[in-house]
């Protein structure tokens, strides 16, 4: 019956290709190390070209420091225990800001899905808001939150809250019309379409604005600190800075690089968690 | 087999609908009127484009008619009253992120009913669509005639007892589109079910429907109105098929739609 | 001859840099011939480095940035003097906070003390005071606040602190609010080498005739300042147009009569070691400097005997504002 | 009509796919193995989730077979080779921001030809579908049969001589559809094309097809091929309707498609 | 042969309701209207409280200053040339950061679909790059930048290019993965599945990040001027602030938002015209 030509590949038996889903797990487990490996050739590489440069004397050490110094400065401030504490405090007040600030801002920002002209009423203080440069109101931020952890947490939320509501804003407008329509066709109301359709499909956008959020609740704690602080890496940062103490700026930059990554790590896990659905079926 | 069908349950009366496009306005619908009684199962066919879809969506209260109103057991419908009649629509549109059993149980979920009692009716649905073993996979790996079967069960796990269906079975192969045809008109009339059915097959509507309302190109407009009811005598949609006036329904509808599709053959091929 | 272009950068718009804007709005540099251009850093270290990265050719501020920066492998030096002696007062808001003489009083009272962060002048104060009294910071003796410029008196004000430390006009501002001078600094701790102007040696060796046209008019522009300060409050006037003209000339009589602004622009050595001394103290620096390492008052010197005591005829027209 | 048609296009040689799922691997394609001569009109008829699209998108060379290879002219066709085949996908994806006629351009833009000459190849065949007057329209305002023929005007234009057709006139009405049938016959003569068509409606694979091959239920393999060739004594898909051997074949399939598909019938409703 | 109901609506032509389209136009610019007086309302009760507050003192006009200060000194400023001459010079710097920065980082975030592995590797970097308070390296970028206007050209920039990027990068993610499909299957390169889907589908992502970085390019253009400068907005508030001159900051806050919203009306206009097809059509 079959006219077709003959396959030559013969199988003794229909088989599943068992080694596919390993196969391609084994893929992703060998590009994952090839990503770390190459990423910490270029750190590597980067550090090594910056320590020659200032042995040679090509990197002014007295501008740039050099990456032994630095070292030998992160030793010390760990074994005293200072930079563990700094970092402990500068975390501290990022994530407290990093929550409310993401928090409160996907929420209003979703929120504005509700209503047009809620929202196209509140745009321009949005906007107003995101282009104040909070240093310039130092005073006002003592006046309001005081000098304590309260005021970093402030403006770490401050920080955050604008992208936040911007991203779950945009990503609300981007609601397929279809699903919603879908919905409405079954008798839902405003607000189940709200929670089953516009709540998981902003998802992207709201996860996308954490991954940002995570760099400015850091900054903004660090402003923060500037403001007035007695501890964390930005105490620390403006102190050395203002001494002059390249190194020690350093130290510090590198130390919230540090943080920043351990924050957007544990953002990587909650993104997994959310949009697991999209990685299926494809 | 069927109670007396006299009450009118959907009413169609006088219906026009405009869309604004950027030039200018383009009518989908002219002065539509039709009514379904109780437990009718009505067929609406018609050439592609001539505004079925937009009808239907006027008719479950997504979108407003231009001129005219809908009269559901003779209370006006208005946009955002939607959820009182059922609709399938043409569109499998499934949400990416649910799987097929969520999926399913959305509807029921949005009129609140417990969550155990949805899965369990969901899953009765599913098993009888030959879909039980996909409950828990998501839509992106369903083929085209599965996800077209989901959305089906999706609309009759609501319950409604007046039903619009566009063109439900159009991705289905052509047994499983005849056992489900069968399938349908069986719950249809065990349900009492009223069913406003939307279909591009002359066959599939001649064979199930009492009433068969012919739509002219668009702007649609009702060209001609045929009773059938070949459904009510036969077994099935198969038996309904081989019946004398089957030919004779078919070859109308068919001579109604003919004349008013016109695809032009100038054969001047690149 | 066309005139040189000479690019001074300032740590703050500040009253305490009186004779820069003299020698520009008097017309003193113009006069000597060269171009001044002022650009203004968000602090020392910012306006230090612009000298280091070659975008100024001098910098106003703390004398210890070119110590830092030598103590590092750079270049700098201190070629003058802006401002000759520690202009800074303790305010508070709190009227049982009554003025005194006696440093001791501010630190074991249990005040809060707000000051600009380290290694700020009114910090390494404080700091250095609690080292000569032997008093340790605490909740019984005094506790330090570190606030951004500009705000420690917004720190007062909220209840954040009982006792701000800074300068003029902010002063001024604040007493003018109901704030009260509680200690003055000026005359506990003198000689001081507050502000001065700094280059690096390099430069003046490959612009000797620049260099020494900008000390003369420094050196001018300072005896200007005694000679008609009505002229020096019309100056600080026209340089904060926004404040309160009242506290504007408050200020500038307060530091004039206290002999702030310095009489000639030479680095005065005492004054020098008196700062260097304190930072090395307070560890900004690790050894304070010597005179003959930090400064070079060449030009300085070579204006003051050109010049001597000036014989002024008149008060001298203001230049036109060139915005 | 046609000259001799021997010389194989495209070999389908012991395909199976595996997909990944959450659950484990689910099978698709077993051992699928089929032929197509040139100029050849081969239709695929197989119940709905059989794999025929998944077929079609290994041929066309989007998906990769875990077992066996695809030639094509007896070359093997890898992933990444897309496009020495016309594909006209069972989703009628058009790209939303693009109007109707930049959507029926695109493949002719990639090929890069110029875009004048793409314009008016493409204008042509909008007019010879009825949508010429939507040309400048965007998606969203297309009737579900529209986007269809938009879709099948995208496919055409590009003129490959082997096209994959996965229900190209699925969500037609019926005479539109007939007539487009008979179009697409007419055009694939004279233009020598070798044509493989999945449908699910048996009266259409009987009607236009040169030969039929059926596949199983899922996993698909080949289950039986016959060879019909009504199409070539008669002047339309109508007539071939009407011919004697018409219900032969028709019946033949349609047992070998009720076989392997099997919708169970419990009867509880909710 | 009509059985249906005759309709009791009875046209006498079946004209187009004519007003429809108009109507909309109409509603459409009633709530534009009601949008802005909301807006003035809310913003004129805003500072009528605060003059009130100033007046009866109940608000510290040192700490606060009031609205009638603020104003005498706008129009003082505005006389003398000077805000506007600020207003212009941070204006531009601020422009050219947020080009410069959106073009670069959108190039770089779009880039990135390229090649999965070099996003990966990058995402560190980036990450990195994201948490440094630029206001920490004053002394850095002054040695770097100097103190023109490429200073603050490079730190606008430095603010906007990682949102542009990340963003960028976002979007190209979210591509539906059946056009891209649909593209390959009539046989174009990735190249052209680049600038024929990925660009055009990624535009709504680009357009959030260029919204959020009208805001950050200020700020940024602002951090420049606060590190040194001779000119502009940021310089005019480093010098009132460090004067405590609060009218003068809060005058320069104010502008700040102005400029953000002359910015952003710009790239209103602009999404208008790239997002234009998502209006059409529903
Ligand atoms: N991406 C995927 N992941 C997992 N399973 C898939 C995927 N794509 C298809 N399948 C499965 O493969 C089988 C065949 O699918 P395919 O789309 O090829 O069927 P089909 O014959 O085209 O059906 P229809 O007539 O309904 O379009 C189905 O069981 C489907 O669930
Ligand atoms: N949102 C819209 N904007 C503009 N025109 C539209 C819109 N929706 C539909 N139309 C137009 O209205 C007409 C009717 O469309 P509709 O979808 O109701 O057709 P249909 O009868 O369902 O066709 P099909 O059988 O192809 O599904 C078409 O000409 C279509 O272009
Ligand atoms: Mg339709
Ligand atoms: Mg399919």
């Amino acid at each position: 019956m079959h006219e077709a030509v003959m396959s030559d590949n013969v199988f003794t038996a229909q088989q599943p290709p068992a080694s596919t889903r390993k196969r391609q797990q084994r893929a992703e487990s060998v590009q994952s190390f090839a990503v770390r490996a190459v990423q910490i050739v270029i750190a590597v590489g980067f550090f090594a070209l910056w320590e020659w440069g200032a042995r040679s004397g090509a990197i002014s050490t007295f501008l740039f420091s050099s990456p032994s110094e630095v070292w030998a400065l992160a030793l010390a401030r760990i074994k005293d225990g200072t930079l563990i504490y700094g970092a402990y405090v500068t975390g501290m007040e990022t994530l407290a800001g990093f929550v409310v600030g993401s928090l409160l801002g996907t929420a209003l920002g979703l929120g504005l899905w509700y209503s047009r002209f809620l929202a196209r009423v509140m745009s321009v203080f949005v906007l107003a808001l995101g282009s104040i440069p909070v240093l310039a109101l130092g005073p006002l931020v003592i006046i309001w939150f005081g000098t304590g952890i309260e005021s970093k947490i402030a403006l770490a939320t401050m920080s955050c809250v604008i992208v936040a509501l911007l991203q779950a804003y945009e990503g609300a407008q981007q609601v397929d019309k279809d699903l919603t329509r879908l919905l409405t066709s079954f008798g839902a109301t405003k607000r189940q379409i709200f929670t089953k359709v516009v709540i998981p499909s902003s998802s992207s956008w709201v996860v996308a604005a954490a991954k940002l959020n995570v760099g400015f609740s850091l900054i903004g704690a660090v402003i923060g600190e500037y403001i007035s602080s007695q501890h964390g890496l930005g105490n620390l940062i403006l102190i050395a800075g203002a001494n002059y103490n390249i190194s020690l700026v350093l130290l510090g930059v590198f130390s919230l690089m540090i943080l920043a990554f351990a924050l957007s790590s544990f953002v990587g896990v909650v993104e997994r968690k959310l949009l697991g659905w999209k990685l299926a079926g494809r | 087999m069927k109670s007396t069908p006299n009450r009118a349950r959907v009413e169609v009366r006088g219906v026009s609908k405009w869309f604004e496009t950027e030039d200018g306005q383009v009518q989908a619908l002219h002065d539509v009127n039709l009514t379904v009684l109780d437990h009718e199962f009505t067929c609406i066919v018609g050439p592609s484009g001539c505004g079925k879809s937009t009808l239907f969506n006027i008719i479950a209260g997504l979108v407003e008619p231009s001129r005219g109103q809908i009269l559901v057991d003779g209370v006006p419908i208005k946009v955002g009253m939607a959820g009182r009649l059922g609709y399938m629509q043409q569109k499998d549109l499934l949400i990416p992120w649910r799987t097929i059993l969520r999926n399913v149980t959305i509807g029921l979920e949005i009129q609140g009913r417990p969550e155990g009692e949805s899965r369990e009716v969901a899953m009765r649905y599913l098993k009888m669509f030959g879909l039980a073993k996909h409950a828990d996979s998501f839509p992106a790996s369903l083929s085209g005639g599965m996800k077209q079967r989901v959305a089906l069960i999706r609309t009759l796990v609501m319950g409604q007892d007046i039903i619009l269906m566009d063109e439900p079975f159009q991705s289905l192969d052509y047994p499983t589109r005849v056992a489900l045809e069968a399938e349908l008109l069986e719950m249809v009339q065990e349900l009492n079910r009223t069913v406003l059915f939307v279909t591009h097959d002359i066959e599939e509507a001649v064979s199930i429907a009492d009433k068969v309302y012919v739509l002219s190109k668009g702007p649609g407009t009702v060209r001609d109105l045929r009773t059938i009811r070949l459904n009510m005598k036969r077994e099935s949609p198969i038996d309904a098929r081989k019946s004398p006036e089957f030919h004779e329904h078919y070859a109308a509808i068919w001579n109604q739609l003919e004349v008013v599709t016109n695809i032009r053959r100038e054969s001047q091929h690149a | 001859q066309p005139a040189k272009t000479v690019r001074i950068s300032q740590a703050f718009q500040s009253l305490l840099y009186l004779p820069l804007y003299v020698a520009k709005d008097a017309g003193f540099f113009d006069e000597e011939g060269v171009n001044v251009t002022i650009a203004t850093g968000g602090g020392g270290s910012q306006s230090w480095s612009a000298v280091i990265g070659g975008s100024a050719d001098y910098s106003i501020q703390d004398p210890v940035f070119p110590t830092v920066s030598r103590e590092k492998g750079g270049p700098g030096v201190v070629v003058g003097s802006i401002c000759n002696a520690e202009t800074m007062y303790a305010l508070a808001k709190n009227p049982q906070i009554a003025r005194t003489t006696e440093a001791k009083d501010l630190l074991t009272k249990g005040y809060k003390i707000a000051t600009q962060p380290q290694p700020d002048s009114g910090w390494a104060r404080m700091s250095q005071l609690s080292n000569e009294l032997k008093v340790e910071q605490g909740a019984k003796t005094f506790t330090n606040l570190q606030v951004p410029i500009g705000s420690e008196m917004a720190a007062v004000f909220a209840g954040q602190a009982d006792i701000g430390l800074s300068y003029p006009p902010v002063v001024e501002q604040a007493e003018a609010k109901g704030l009260h001078i509680v200690y003055s600094f000026t005359s506990a701790s003198r000689p001081y080498l507050f502000s001065s102007l700094n280059t690096t040696r390099d430069f003046i060796a490959k612009n000797p005739a620049a260099h020494q046209a900008v000390m003369n008019a420094f050196e001018r522009a300072s005896q200007y300042i005694y000679a008609y300060p009505e002229e020096a409050v019309k100056i600080g006037l026209r340089q904060f147009p926004d404040l309160d003209p009242k506290i504007v000339r408050k200020a500038i009589e307060r530091m004039v009569a206290d002999l702030s602004y310095p009489e000639h622009v030479y680095a005065d050595h005492a004054a020098y070691i008196a700062n260097q001394k304190q930072h090395a103290f307070v560890g900004t620096i690790k050894k304070a400097a010597t005179p003959d390492e930090g400064i070079d008052n060449g030009a300085a010197l070579a204006a003051y005997r050109k010049f001597g005591r000036i014989a002024w005829t008149g008060a001298r027209p203001l230049k036109a504002a060139a915005k």
